[in-house]
């Protein structure tokens, strides 16, 4: 393999696993169980066997009181939820579903990519088109359980 | 070096690497890499010669088949019928009566459960099956039991990935009403001792169906000698083409057997009052057949058989052999499958990398290996694992192949230590 | 000419003849004679476009779909899944969950046979069905009631091919569990009102099954606009593999049904004590698919879109009406079915000779036709007859077509008058 | 077409349906049913739908003293039906067996054409490999009458 194509394959996979990745990856926030769950999801990911259950407690008002997650999964999908349960607590749950839907837009490629914070960490996955599914299982899951729907979110 | 040339020189070394020029899809690069396809176990790559015959069936050959007087008709018929004979020969069937086409492993033992066990078993009856089963040979034989009220027994692996011979001794003797069992482990490699099996089983007269997906593209398979009562496997794991495989089963229980599907090609006779099946092996191909696949499938069978099974079996476990090697010495390799007797596949863990992220680390450089639970999650439950990773072995792979996945592996390892 | 120059006048007086260049099959020679296909009922020949598609899909993409990180296995993926996309933009599906690929119509009918009707039909319970289906629609409903005891109620057909509505009338109201009714039909031609049936049945609440083998090829169809609940039709007939299928059906019926046949890549979870199924289409598609076919299936969709449906529709419904006209005027014919609406076959009778002997005759002289019972013995028992022989229609068919077939029909009224 | 292809192919077809073969076509000999049937067969041929009932009187001699046929078919399986039950009225069943066997053979190549007599008219269809399965369909079913082999006589 020629040392130039190795060099640009190495910064796309270093741009993929950034550190900020690589972090919340071994040290997930957020990891756990809630002592009061409101809303809860699992998030299944077929292609590779991604696993995750959201816990959410949403508050009379409406709001991500709490949020927490369980399962094992790659770093990019451990991250990708480490990332959002950080985000979202705090927000109002059409705000989350509305953040988390421009996410799944952004890394998908679908739309030019909006302004993430923390989150532009997980744009790596652009160049990386088997990936995204591992991005948004969270988000996926996220959804499904503020609509409250029963069947496992999957990504396929 | 000029293909002939190469050809003539590693045929003289007597190894079989001068076939893996037969292989257009292995002469390209990925992510600006030369190719290094180890997931063949998946699903292999076709030889030019699969792909022409295909291609050249469809030029001047095809028609619907078996039931036309025109010459292309004929002409069809006699190719997708050679076919059979050839895949006959291969697996040294009693003869081409016992030779059903289907769409692949999967549908081969669908129709097994559905056709043969399932007018047969009554509620509390068992089914026999081992932890190392491919999901194809579990989710059959749990759609059956949700049917008819019978339960799955597992006959348990050890930590090498080799069944529990003792506990399946004991399980045999509990009034099992089949047997159906892999003949190589897709996940772990493990080359299941079926011959012996298949002999406890008939002396508790039990019937075995044996789930031959991983075994027949990797070494010689003989079904008389092997003596199972059913042998199921996919064209393309075997370079053949998707969407057929091959149910071989006895005649006499396929005599016995209702057909699977109705329709055309499988009856003699249709009145709204009745209707009269077909011969085997046709009562249990209904519709029109996947003739194209049928073809292509001879034509991988021809092609394997002129390098020979036993040349291919040797060339893979050597190699196999390498692989291993060279693999354990990656620090942090953690091996998943360490049968004595193993075939064409390796998995294994590395650090705590996470397969899934190993595997784009590894495509990045152009080495194709499968990642996650390989249709086999009871294997993954057993080993506490989400999934491994995977490097799988055909007749074209070499000693490069091995080496690539190895230096891949060490960036990985850099990747993650950041 | 060259072709460039055919293909534009051709396209200039707004017929399609052009397209035939595209099949490499039709430029051969057959007993010494350029072969006449029309034989498309029973299979259709391929452009190069699907030809090529798969071999291209063979030399650079292949790998297993939906299981692998790596880009080859995202590649096969990707082109698996825009196949699907493009069948269900071609039929007009409402969304590609409800586009599930099986191995043809056969294994689409006896899927809705098994999984939808087995669990819901008790003895006494009744499917109903016209005389003119096809075996494929015919035995496996005879299975299922073998296996609930249910019944079948036959719509009537008269002398012209059509049903007898008077009597559908009667028997839809009578307590269908399921009306299972051909578009078009494959030995006689006709098209049914099928749209106007599914209003009639859906005033019952009867589900309603179409098949559309002999329809999707020859013209536009919308199963939206149709609003059956299945639909299911062959890659084969429409220029496309063969060992490939697709069943459309209406995703709220897709989600109640358990699935047909056990494997992987139809679940999300595998434990022994319990499994987890896909999501829609996936829980249909039970271990690796045709993923070739898929892909030539696609390409063939590509191909009849470029061409128009429409103009394929009225080019075939021209040539018929020649067809009909000409080989009425040969004496001593007969032809069966004669139904007001009729599209791509002419069935007949030459003489007192039999379809067997018309059919060597014509093949003798390159001229390739089907006779026999063509899969709808029902259809022969009405009209007592033992066979026909049949020409049928596809758009690469020409009036010289028309003429050679008259011709050698001419040359057998001569050998059979000796 | 091209006129001297066209003759020899017309050729060829005048040898499958000789006057002989027309001639049992249109007016088969000993069709109909037997007063007294000692064994009886079916043939079906599924690729066109010839199907014939083959009737066979068979002494304590072991000789086959009447025999008939019903059913439809092409001109080539009742011509066949027709000189078949011509031929082996008289005849010993192992006779008529061997007879049954290398006429089978010879129609269908594999052996040089044997004396035959008048079934020399059958040799026709070795040019037409379709139709050897017409021409063999009653001797099949012969061969299975006199195994009093119940299954219908398929040639596929
Ligand atoms: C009307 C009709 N239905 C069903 C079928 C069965 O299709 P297949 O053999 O491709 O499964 C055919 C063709 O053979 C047909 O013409
Ligand atoms: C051991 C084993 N059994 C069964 C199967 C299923 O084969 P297919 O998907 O071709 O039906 C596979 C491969 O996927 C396998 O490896």
């Amino acid at each position: 393999m020629n040392r130039a194509a190795n060099d640009l394959s190495t910064a796309e996979l270093r741009e993929l696993y950034r550190e900020l990745i690589l972090d919340h990856a071994r040290s997930p926030r957020h990891f756990g169980k809630l002592s009061a769950i409101t809303h809860t999801a699992e998030g299944l990911n077929p292609l590779c066997g991604d696993k995750l259950r959201l816990y959410l407690q949403i508050d009379d008002d409406d709001r991500i009181s709490d949020a927490a997650f369980e399962g094992s999964g790659c770093a990019i999908s451990v991250a990708s939820a480490s990332l959002m349960t950080d985000a979202i607590i705090g927000m109002r749950t059409a705000e989350a579903v509305d953040f988390s839907n421009a996410l799944i837009a952004s890394v998908t490629g679908r739309d030019s990519p909006v302004e993430l914070g923390k989150l532009q960490a997980l744009q790596g996955v652009r160049e990386f088109p088997s990936r995204v599914k591992c991005a948004t299982l969270a988000w996926h899951a996220m959804n499904s359980a503020i609509r409250r729907d029963h069947n496992p979110a999957s990504t396929e | 070096m000029s293909k002939s040339l190469r050809q003539a020189r590693s045929e003289a070394r007597g190894d079989i690497g001068a076939c893996r020029d037969d292989f257009p899809a292995l002469a390209q690069k990925i992510n600006g890499a030369p190719l290094v396809y180890l997931d063949s176990a998946a699903s292999a790559q076709q030889p030019v010669a699969v792909i022409d015959a295909v291609a050249e069936y469809h030029r001047h050959i095809h028609a619907n088949v078996h039931r036309g007087v025109h010459t292309l008709s004929h002409r069809a018929t006699e190719a997708y019928e050679s076919a059979r004979d050839e895949i006959a020969g291969f697996i040294n069937a009693g003869n081409r009566r016992e030779v059903v086409f289907t769409s692949g492993t999967t549908e081969s033992i669908n129709l097994v459960a559905q056709s043969f066990c399932r007018p047969r078993l009554r509620a509390g009856d068992r089914i026999l099956l081992s932890q190392l089963e491919h999901h194809s040979n579990i989710v059959p034989w749990q759609l059956l039991c949700d049917q008819t009220g019978a339960e799955l027994l597992v006959v348990p692996i050890d930590e090498r990935g080799e069944l529990d011979l003792a506990t399946f001794e004991r399980q045999i003797e509990s009034g099992v009403k089949i047997l159906a069992i892999a003949h190589v482990s897709n996940a772990l490699g493990t080359v299941l001792p079926v011959a012996d099996l298949v002999r406890r089983a008939k002396q508790q007269g039990v019937p075995v169906l044996v789930d031959g997906a991983q075994a027949v593209p990797h070494m010689p398979v003989d079904v008389q000698s092997l003596d199972c009562d059913f042998y199921a496997f996919s064209g393309h794991k075997m370079c053949g083409p998707t969407g057929i495989g091959i149910l071989y089963a006895k005649e006499a229980l396929l005599e016995r057997m209702p057909p699977y599907q109705g329709g055309g090609d499988m009856i003699l006779e249709v009145r709204f009052e009745g209707t009269k099946y077909n011969d085997l092996p046709y009562k249990f191909e209904a519709g029109t057949p996947n003739i194209s696949g049928a073809i292509g499938l001879g034509a991988a069978v021809r092609y394997l058989s002129g390098i020979g099974m036993e040349r291919i079996a040797e060339h893979e476990s050597k190699l196999l052999q390498y692989l291993t090697e060279q693999v354990s010495r990656v620090p942090g390799i953690r091996l998943i499958g360490t049968a004595r007797h193993k075939a064409s596949v390796q998995s294994f863990l590395l650090d705590d990398i996470h397969p899934h992220d190993l595997g784009t680390i590894l495509d990045h450089q152009g080495v194709a290996i499968r990642t996650g639970h390989h249709c086999a999650m009871p294997v993954m439950d057993f080993f506490r694992v989400p999934g491994t990773a995977r490097a799988s072995l055909a007749l074209y792979n070499n000693r490069v192949d091995v080496d690539r996945l190895v230096e891949s592996l060490a960036q990985a390892k850099e990747i993650f230590s950041q």
